[in-house]
């Protein structure tokens, strides 16, 4: 194995010397074989080191580096680029983070320090040599299409966010309704399956009658709930009924509603198939007192388990309150049933004053609604996680509070779980926003650290592509797994898992590992 | 903040005043609710976006400042802002050495609170021994690093603006105005805020007044928010949310506690709170006690009594209790108004900010909790919301 | 295919404890499948016994690899000096590979490291159910594709035993009765009438109780010719 | 004999694992020095023969250190990780070595005390069980 080091010693201004001996790691690391030049800097953070760190690099052709410094994050990018066009690999280039994980935990243990870090150093100088140059791959996105599913409250808020960012929109709405909104929209449509990856998906998708293909960059589902299909006793025993965000619609278009009005917090009081939402308190206010300004007249009737009005909608109760509409609160022993046989009245128990009322209404309406459930087809087409309770899963925080664990995949509004208009819209603005930037990007970059099967060791278990998380992992023509590297995420979970052994994660290989783990527990390089 | 970070990935510059000594508003002290699962409360997001803030090269972050005065109208604002002196450079590592050495009771040299982001520390002057007669350098001699810099003096910035995004936050109820529920008396009644900081700090929760871990913890729902006494009227949103998250975290953390959870309506935003319930029902040592305590007392050795209605209709019960932890409430922070005026924002009786389109055109967005009680994760979304217009309007005058 | 399980660390440990010089071979086919014998397991195993005699200060040497196929003698061929090169080896395959090394190397010691089990379905991942017990004579078409023999502990024919309720096996209240599954699917399939046609004694002769069972396809098998005078052992 | 030294080795994911310890040092938070820290992409990429080969290498406890669960950058790598470990667990205990030498801790980017509470747990198991071997014979 040939390979010409650099070593690159970060003073981190004057913490490290103040801790470390400093000359004591140099001469290791210039007694090391294969190491050609070892440099001392102030702070490899301000660039003013950074040429004569090159100079060497160019001089003594070194093709690989060792930096003792701090986290990655902190170090500016200004390094890499510089080691990139001085002709190393980023990924030829290992860093040692001795300032988090030596210096600043260890200020008491000089002794020990001293032994971490040149552990750490050489541990480092046994990986670097194990190191090998990556390419990541650039791919340009075929289009600038940012698909949207559903053009409820979310969606229209994200076709105008994704717009404004310069991306084409495409609306895809599954009833009939005509909505306004820019870029092309789709009514009696929705997506059926998809091809692909963030940046290039091939979604097949169903306008009207016919099934059409149709390329994306990006895909903001904005599904919203299942409003159409409601579930529960309730629902069975009065057709009539009607989700609130429906009555609300009709309100808002000045229809006449039948009165008296009862709004029940559930379609399934009993909870089996649907669980009270706390979304359904804002809803219900403002919809009732919406009705009641525009129809004093109209006896309005509240029907809930818990008074869950949050922030300055608990305001609203009153208001509601002191125009008139009476609240009857229930629970589950005296939960409101509808008679088969006199439909049109509800009966109920009131909680607090313990009275059993039945009431005739000429409209009934549920504040909580089951997802959507349509989500499932839009899970399985886009590979994306779903909740327990059927909505689309958002992924880790730190991607990101509208984005799905998948790259390109960006979901807002009650398509996760029902929320209240103004939070969807919210949503959908930044859902919106975020898919068109990453469309505008113009392409995807991937590949580098990925993972990669060796055809002949494996067996075709499947175990990977049933383990990873993005499906990335397939099995090809060869019968053997393959990795999608579009798709790869460098987790290298299905590393981990491969009873044969069959995989490797670039930069993260078993023997790289071994090599590291070894020498840290004080093995000899 | 989010807002910031969505801004400068477009590739616009951008200039954060922070009051404070550190980025991380009211997130800063809260704590990690999980220990094994994630419970969501999407503290670790706000953290991390604090510390992408100040990493990126398009954000310049004034800590320590305050906007004194805004001239100018829809094409650009004159912002003065006036940053008060740090007395620490950025060479400090934070290894609190210096706060050991400090010999100011309550301390004149702080580390940033909770998780706030940078770690860097900082010398709060009208304590500072350094600059009254004695002339104390304690802190200084100690620095490995030479950080403490007693020459830093207070600087007046203006920079001229496109777009101003009005952040302020929120402030927590301090919990002893209702100066029911024995705040303020017992050293073991603790605002939900107290707990987070002392979580966040050493990852448990320990009795203030002996340090001793507590066998049993009430934790109260609806202190001051929800109160006309206070003023608070409305329900701070976000109370129900952390309080169930941290008696779940409590729990986590020792199986062992007793824990009865004191509520008037259980509101934990947007999850279906059965999860909640369920959770409690399935553990032994969880109890639900759907009232709103009234007194407490001093019980023997060193517990604490608390008399409550029991459960609705239900005759009165006084419990013990080790610890008693009070969910407060929140208000518009403080700062709000006065810089309100000057950007002529709109305010509701409570003193949250409202605006308007044509506020807006004019280049002035209110964003976060200031508009409005919201948790976290709102809070973030509506922030990338926010800055997406704010980009419009730029691109809309070019 | 297939499935095994591994045996305890502290059985194998003991099995092997006399010798200095150990082997492990694992197999790449169903025991890698079933996540018993991969490479993986022959790894994590060997690093296990290391550290197991590290703790009581034991000296054993170890060599883990893995073949394609160890009930096939060609691959073991491959790999023949590592093999006799040790003391002892221990099989990470089923008792197949670990018997075809036996009967290659007779002086040679070999023991198993594997439990082997039963021919399994992988219901999902690391769930293998038992669906078959090789009795030599299918019948499962007219049983609506389920096997009675290895579903049922008593291996009914004629409909469910006496022990059957609510669906669940006497012997095993986790485990559907096999008939009630039967039952159902027959009537998916609208052939319950074969519920009452009986079913005669079964000829258990083609089953393992009818002896050691070889197969032999004639027209397969190599003649002597063919093997250019080289038997293979048998 | 002179106190053992304990030596043990950290697994610890490049997402949260490694904020969580970093942002415990910079708030001047101090851990035993015997942990070393090797960094991998996500717990999930662990594999039990990393474990116990650290074990073998002269290591008396290894930790692995992941995101929360639910909240893995990598979705579902951190629940991964744990089912690594436990395995890794059950071999050891077959075996009648100490399972408790090896573990797996999650955490958020936000837990200063997280990761120097995992450490302290991992040394005071080594304090309590000493080395693996007597003496810890070193090859």
């Amino acid at each position: 194995m040939k390979a010409a080091i650099q070593v690159v010693l970060c003073k981190c201004c004057t913490e490290m010397p103040a801790l470390l001996d400093m000359a004591m790691l140099e001469k290791i690391a210039s007694e090391t074989p294969m190491v050609m030049s070892v440099k001392t800097v102030d702070a490899i953070c301000d660039g003013k080191n950074l040429s004569e760190i090159i100079r060497e690099v160019k001089e003594r052709e070194i093709d690989r580096a060792v930096v003792l410094a701090c986290q990655k994050k902190d170090i500016s990018p200004a390094l890499f680029k510089a080691y990139t066009r001085a002709g190393i690999n980023e990924f030829m280039i290992e860093l040692v983070d001795i300032r988090d994980q030596v210096v600043l935990p260890h200020q008491d243990d000089r002794a020990q320090a001293q032994a971490k870090a040149e552990a750490k150093l050489e541990a480092a100088l046994a990986r670097v040599v194990m190191l090998a140059p990556l390419v990541r791959s650039v791919e340009e996105m075929k289009t600038r299409n940012v698909v949207i599913v559903g053009a409820g409250f979310a969606g229209m808020a994200a076709a105008q966010a994704a717009a404004k960012t310069g991306a084409h929109t495409i609306l895809l709405e599954s009833s009939g309704k005509t909505v306004k909104a820019p870029g092309v929209i789709l009514t009696h449509s929705k997506v059926l399956g998809a091809k692909g990856y963030g940046g290039n998906f091939q979604l097949s998708i169903k306008a009207g009658e016919k099934v059409e293909e149709l390329g994306a960059a990006a895909v903001v589902i904005a599904s919203g709930g299942g409003w159409t299909k409601l579930k529960g006793p309730l629902a069975k025993a009065c057709k009539e009924a009607v989700p609130l965000y429906e009555l609300y619609l009709s309100i808002k278009s000045g229809n006449q509603i039948k009165g008296p009005v009862i709004v029940v917090d559930t379609p399934d009081p009993a909870g089996k198939t649907l669980r009270v939402q706390d979304y359904a308190w804002d809803e219900s206010l403002e919809t009732v007192i919406d009705l009641k300004r525009r129809s004093p007249e109209t006896l309005i009737y509240v029907v809930f388990q818990e008074m869950r009005a949050f922030g300055l909608s608990e305001l609203a109760y009153k208001d509601a309150a002191e125009l008139g509409v009476k609240f009857i609160r229930y629970d589950k022993a005296g939960a409101p049933r509808i008679d088969p046989n006199l439909p049109g009245v509800l009966t109920v128990k009131d909680f607090s004053q313990g009275e059993k009322l039945s009431i005739k209404f000429g409209t009934l309406a549920f504040a909580s609604i089951p997802a959507n459930p349509d989500n499932m087809t839009i899970a399985d087409a886009l590979r994306i996680p779903m909740t327990a309770e059927g909505g689309i899963r958002r992924g880790s925080v730190q991607r990101g509070p509208v984005s799905t664990p998948r790259p390109g995949v960006y979901v807002c509004g009650s398509a996760m779980f029902p929320k209240p208009r103004e939070v969807a819209q919210a949503e959908g603005q930044a859902a919106g926003a975020m898919a068109g930037e990453y469309v505008m990007k113009g392409s995807i970059e991937f590949g580098g650290s990925v993972a990669q099967v060796t055809a002949e060791k494996c067996s075709a278990c499947l175990t990977c592509v049933r383990t990873c998380p993005y499906e990335a992992p397939f099995i090809g023509t060869a019968s053997k797994a393959e990795i999608k590297t579009q798709l790869c995420q460098g987790c290298g979970m299905c590393v981990g898992i491969c009873p044969s052994k069959a995989i490797e994660l670039h930069h993260y290989t078993d023997d790289q590992i071994a090599e590291e783990t070894r020498v840290l527990l004080g093995g000899d390089l | 903040m989010t807002a910031a970070k969505s801004l400068v990935d477009r590739g616009t510059r951008v200039v954060l005043v922070e009051r404070t000594e550190s980025l991380g508003g009211m997130a800063r002290e809260l704590t990690c609710k999980g220990l094994v699962e994630c419970r969501n409360c999407g503290v670790c997001f706000a953290i991390d976006r604090a510390s992408d803030v100040l990493k990126d090269p398009m954000a310049e972050v004034m800590l320590l400042s305050e906007v004194s005065s805004v001239q100018g109208d829809g094409n650009g604002h004159a912002v003065k802002i006036k940053v008060s002196p740090r007395y620490v450079t950025d060479d400090c590592i934070g290894c609190g050495k210096c706060v050991e050495v400090c010999p100011v009771d309550g301390k004149a040299i702080h580390p940033p609170k909770g998780g706030g982001q940078p770690r860097i520390h900082w010398i709060d002057k009208s304590k500072c021994l350094h600059f009254k007669r004695a002339k104390c350098d304690k802190c200084a001699s100690v620095c490995p690093t030479k950080a403490v810099d007693y020459e830093d003096r207070a600087r007046n910035v203006t920079r001229n603006v496109g777009a101003i995004i009005y952040a302020t936050g929120i402030d927590p109820i301090d919990a002893c105005e209702t100066s029911r529920l024995g705040c303020g008396t017992y050293p073991d009644v603790i605002s939900s805020v107290d707990a987070e900081r002392i979580l966040n700090q050493n990852g448990r929760l320990l009795r203030p007044s002996d340090g001793r871990a507590p066998k049993k913890i009430a934790v109260v729902q609806c202190v001051g928010s929800r109160s006309v006494k206070v003023g608070v009227e409305y329900c701070s949103k976000f109370c129900c949310k952390y309080a169930t998250k941290i008696s779940q975290l409590l729990i986590d953390l020792d199986p062992e506690v007793n824990l009865d959870f004191y509520f008037m309506d259980l509101r934990t935003l947007y999850e279906p709170q059965d999860e909640f319930k369920s959770w409690a029902k399935g553990k032994k040592t969880v109890k639900l006690i759907r009232s709103m305590p009234a007194v407490v007392s001093k019980g023997k050795d060193g517990k604490l009594l608390l008399r409550s209605s029991g459960d609705v209709d239900s005759e009165i019960a006084e419990l013990e209790y080790d610890l008693i932890v009070l969910s407060v409430g929140m208000r518009p922070s403080g700062a709000a108004s006065n810089i309100a005026k000057v950007l002529a924002i709109g305010q509701d009786k409570f003193g949250f900010a409202s605006t308007n389109r044509d506020l807006e055109g004019k280049g002035v967005f209110v964003c976060g909790a200031v508009a409005g009680p919201m948790d976290i994760e709102e809070t973030a979304v509506r922030a990338i919301a926010i800055a997406a217009r704010v980009e419009d309007a730029k691109e809309a005058k070019q | 295919m297939i499935v095994a399980k591994r045996k305890p660390v502290n059985e194998i440990a003991e099995m092997l404890a006399p010798f200095k010089k150990v082997t492990v071979i694992g197999c790449r086919s169903c025991v890698a499948i079933c996540l018993a014998g991969g490479e993986k397991e022959v790894k994590m195993l060997v690093s296990t016994l290391k550290v197991k005699n590290k703790k009581e200060g034991r000296r054993q040497e170890f060599q883990g690899f893995v073949v394609e196929r160890q009930c096939e003698r060609e691959w073991i061929k491959e790999v023949e000096e590592k093999v006799l090169d040790s003391e002892v080896t221990l099989s990470m395959a089923c008792s197949l590979g670990a018997q075809t090394i036996g009967d290659m190397y007779p002086e040679h010691l070999t023991f198993p490291g594997l439990n082997t089990g039963i021919f399994g379905v992988p219901e999902e991942q690391g769930v293998w159910s038992e669906k078959c017990v090789g009795c030599g004579n299918c019948i499962i078409h007219t049983t609506g594709g389920i096997c009675p023999i290895s579903r049922c502990a008593k291996s009914m024919l004629n409909g469910p035993c006496g022990g059957s309720a609510d669906r669940k096996c006497e012997v095993n209240l986790e485990v559907e009765c096999a008939w009630a599954a039967i039952y159902d699917r027959l009537k998916i399939q609208n052939r319950l009438d074969l519920i009452e046609k009986v079913m005669p004694a079964k000829d258990w002769s083609t089953g393992h109780s009818g002896g050691r069972r070889v197969y032999t396809r004639e027209d397969a098998k190599l003649t002597p010719h063919q093997k250019k005078g080289r038997e293979v052992v048998q | 004999m002179a106190e053992h030294m304990p030596r043990i080795v950290c697994f610890c994911c490049e997402k949260h694992g490694i904020d969580a310890a970093v942002l415990a040092a910079r708030s001047g938070k101090q851990y035993d020095a015997s942990v070393r820290i090797v960094t991998v992409p996500c717990s999930g990429r662990v594999d039990g023969i990393h474990l116990l080969q650290a074990l073998d290498d002269g290591a008396d406890a290894v930790f692995v250190v992941g995101c929360l669960e639910k909240n893995c950058y990598y979705d579902t790598g951190s629940i991964e990780g744990r089912k690594r470990v436990n395995y890794v667990k059950s071999m050891l205990s077959e075996a009648g070595i100490e399972k408790e030498r090896v573990e797996m801790f999650n955490t958020a980017s936000t837990n200063a005390w997280a990761f120097p509470e995992a450490v302290s747990k991992m040394v005071e198991v080594v304090r309590r069980l000493g080395p693996i071997g007597k003496g810890g014979e070193q090859q």
